[in-house]
């Protein structure tokens, strides 16, 4: 368990540079998510079309990991459906508890592959999840508030 | 089958706990105070050390590798617990002991109660399962009822049949799962079922149960689930509540403090979700992986290897004492729906009730060691008409030369307080 | 006189905690988290074993020989306790935790309170010292109030007088005697002298103090006093509440069951005198004869040795640290008035702050265990303006070379998030 | 530590033949004293004329330690002044901490040397002291209604 699986390059450039990072409008929902024992906070924004995740945008204050996984979070969900979305954050979620033991398929899962070592370090493991719960959180809200529209 | 029912090898067993072979005076050890507090083999008293010298961390807050020790050991301890009792692992808080997880219960239910609600127990309560609800009841101004016992020392089902005692105003029901007097195996799912028909919570308090293997919180019926590792091979400082996850998840918090808020702030805060919302503060680590051996250690042996065993010995032991001129049990005589606490009161031959403490004492001085008094269970003894008595109880390193022990030394007892036979 | 402050032989002392030799990965363990959690000496854990092993029965109500071995050994521990703190032996009360301590005082001392009335704590407090007054004022409609913090950290008195936080309304008021984030000494005296002025009680969290032998009780000034055993050498699942046993003997029970009672009738129960009427259900047994042995333990290197040897490692710390580019120091930054918790914020030479997570990560790697996060203490963080910070907590057994490596490990961390310096 | 050092003749003579047992007429106080781990219970009743105790009577369930400590008790102090009495209850009390190192004084304490090997069995010492115990807050509450009276 070197710390170099832990912080990749990959993580390290999207905790510099956070993708689809600041509130944007129009959103349908809107979560605020904290990690209890550091204060570590998102807030989360999601908009979507039909099924269809049209924007995901968020302020965040937390570690490289937390960042830098919901900056790798709204690239890949960002145009999914919602249904494509869950079906990764399932994905995403069972690598995290993996404990190291899982084949992440990079076709689907993309730069979240270089996650995988985190699931070695279960105290970061929360860390990694907390954007992804906030999208599911807000998606799920956005959802039903587009049921009530209807 | 008869294999089975014979048990497995005590001696092997026995030579697990150290302190079984020490001798009191001249006298082996002969203890018999197992439903006051197990003895514990040395596999869970090194797991213990191991965890202080070598993994030692506090949980959760600490990220580092010490403290991912720490946390994996603390956390898998709560896996074991949940398999044991066939729960899952969000629905066991770890407490102190019994006795706090009942209070927990009580404070937290309690929080819903009015003037007129009803909370109902039973007579042979251990006062663990009295005094928070007329804490609670007193605070809330909700009414506590009673179930009574037969003369054979059971819940007496039928009279609370005939005076409605559960019934639409009834929110909360609390029984013990296995008495720790009278041995009795009370009927939790029958009751929970009455219970749950007037839309009200049970409570069960396994205190005198899960160390028996007696308990699957999946067919119980019991919505919460008190029980303390030290009457189970496991240390002191630590007990459990397990509770219905849907039903945990309603609650309000109890203690506060450390890592069982979400957000603290000036204005006020939120809570994490169960367990953690139920464990205020540094949590007994070290505890918890020492139940956790403890449970290793009864699975290993096997629980219907246990039970059997106890089955066993109790049978023995109430054929032998039957024996023993001037003795009387208290509660079932037969092994049929009864666990290993034996209690028992001693007249002499010119008639003399001898009291417990003395008893006790003169039992001790051949290395016998039995509780005496009213086991924290005064108003069982005093709707028994005693003010207390003598408790002789079994677990799983029990064996059948030590009731012999125990018979002869009750013998001895009745003839020193009274005239020689 | 140097003899003294130079202190004890540290080498020698190390010896005696086995997991400080322990190595995380290819680096020899750095344990700098010990306001988290201290590390427990060979002794301490030997005294557990001893006791579980051979020793092993339930007290008080166990009667027999080794229930009198138990219960000598029970409140052995308790004479050990307060004569450490210079309080008497009916005045310490064994809880699971500090958490445990600060709830059973805020809901004995809460039974008093009316709305209108006024409880007085401070931004810096544990989360412990926070939600159970948060919990209490919610139930009885006191109101909240707090004492704020100048810029170095202390608590500010000068703003407390200007706004009469204390006065004649307020009733309670609780202050940690050691802040376990800044390290801050708080004056609580003087603090006690102004809460009693008014008729309040005075709570002290000494959570953070007792372990370094910071506390008398006697002339402290404070009529209820809050600690905790695993940070003190002692074990998990222990705590303690002291108090002035006037004030104990006014109080109503907190928890119920077990030997807390007097009578428990059907009708209500009248309960224990003090310190038995708060310790209810079988009490941490094993966790108080640890906890004795620890206070051996600090008694036999001497209390004075203890603190002079962590004022000295805790100047060189501050010292040290002061010398890492981009670190800042929250808090005192002399050793004055000061305990050995030193927390921090790291920014990288192209100014970027580096996460307490990442910092406690990077340190891991290196075998440096620091805690990264809020400590339980976010009000506190939220009136300095940040989410979390690292930090770094020293004892009896820390060393110099051990400081080194964590500075050297602080410049390896900014490099590693920032440009190579 | 042995059994017989706790149960001497004069004790177990004691239990079987309780001197002043049963409640009497007249008392200035009544106090019910309960050792709480075994519900053992003392209701005692004391009379005094100035400062002399005239009666001690009571009603007792408790094991052979309680009731012949609570009957020596009785013979000790009946005819005693209170100040004699409180005397003798420091001297017993004191006896029963002592762990056994204590040499009483056989001519002051009389039947109660009898129970100096109480003393090495900690758990009984509360059963030795319940009679007494009860004679100390009996007495007390005694001679206050007899100030109240003056
Ligand atoms: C100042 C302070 N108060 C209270 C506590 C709570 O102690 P415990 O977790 O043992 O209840 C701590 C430690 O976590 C502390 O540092
Ligand atoms: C039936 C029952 N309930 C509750 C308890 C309380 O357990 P603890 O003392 O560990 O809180 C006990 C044991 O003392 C018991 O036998």
């Amino acid at each position: 368990m070197s710390v170099e699986t832990l912080y990749q390059e990959i993580i390290l450039d999207h905790y510099k540079a956070k993708h689809h990072s600041g509130l944007r409008e129009p959103y349908q929902a809107e979560v605020t998510h904290v990690n209890p024992s550091c204060g570590d906070e998102v807030l989360l924004r999601v908009e979507l079309d039909g099924e269809t995740v049209t924007d995901v945008s968020y302020e965040g204050i937390g570690c490289s990991i937390s960042q830098a996984s919901t900056s790798v979070m709204a690239d890949l969900v960002i145009g999914k459906s919602v249904t494509e979305a869950m079906s990764l954050l399932a994905d995403f979620t069972e690598m995290m508890h993996s404990q190291g033991r899982y084949e992440p398929n990079e076709d689907r899962l993309e730069d979240a592959i270089a996650f995988v070592g985190v699931a070695q370090f279960p105290a970061r493991v929360k860390c990694a999840l907390l954007g992804w719960s906030a999208f599911k959180d807000a998606a799920a809200q956005a959802l039903s508030a587009e049921e009530g529209r209807q | 089958m008869p294999e089975t029912l014979i048990g497995y090898d005590v001696a092997a067993i026995r030579a697990d706990f150290p302190g079984l072979s020490r001798q009191i005076g001249a006298h082996p050890l002969v203890y018999l105070d197992s439903a006051n507090t197990s003895q514990k083999p040395q596999q869970v008293v090194d797991a213990i050390s191991d965890h202080y010298l070598f993994h030692n961390a506090n949980v959760a807050r600490a990220m580092h590798t010490l403290g991912m020790e720490a946390t994996a050991a603390y956390e898998g301890a709560r896996e074991k617990v949940a398999e044991f009792i066939g729960g899952s692992r969000d629905e066991v808080i770890f407490t102190k002991n019994a006795s706090e997880a009942l209070n927990l219960a009580a404070n937290t239910l309690g929080s819903r109660l009015q003037p007129g609600d009803e909370i109902v127990i039973s007579v042979l309560e251990h006062h663990s399962n009295i005094v928070p609800w007329q804490l609670v009841a007193e605070r809330t101004g909700a009414k506590l009822r009673w179930f009574d016992i037969t003369d054979e020392g059971r819940l007496d089902l039928v009279k609370a049949e005939a005076e409605g005692l559960i019934n639409q105003r009834t929110k909360i029901v609390s029984v013990a799962a296995v008495s720790n007097v009278l041995g009795t195996v009370n009927p939790i799912t029958e009751i929970a079922a009455k219970a749950h028909a007037v839309g009200a919570v049970m409570v069960a308090d396994a205190a005198q149960a899960v160390p028996h293997g007696r308990v699957n919180v999946a067919t119980l019926g019991a919505d919460l689930v008190a029980f303390t590792g030290h009457k189970m091979l496991g240390p002191t400082g630590i007990g459990v509540l397990w509770g219905r996850y849907d039903l945990l998840a309603s609650l309000p918090p109890f203690l506060g403090g450390g890592e069982m808020i979400n957000v603290v702030k000036l204005t006020g805060s939120t809570y994490a979700e169960p367990p953690y919302r139920f464990e205020a503060g540094t949590p007994p680590i070290a505890q918890a992986v020492g139940l956790g051996a403890a449970i290793d250690y009864l699975n290993q042996i096997g629980v219907d290897q246990v039970a059997a065993h106890e089955e066993r010995i109790t049978a023995y032991a109430l054929t032998r004492l039957a024996r023993v001129p001037g003795l009387r049990i208290l509660g079932p005589t037969q092994p049929i729906d009864r666990g290993g606490a034996i209690s028992f009161t001693l007249t002499t031959a010119d008639n003399v009730e001898v009291h417990p403490h003395d008893v006790m004492q003169l039992l001790d001085s051949r290395g016998i060691a039995v509780r005496g008094g009213h086991h924290c269970a005064r108003p069982l003894h005093e709707r028994l008409g005693i003010v207390a008595s003598s408790r002789a109880s079994l677990y799983l390193y029990t064996t059948t030369a030590e009731i012999d022990a125990l018979a002869d030394g009750l013998n001895y007892v009745a003839d020193f307080f009274g005239g020689r036979s």
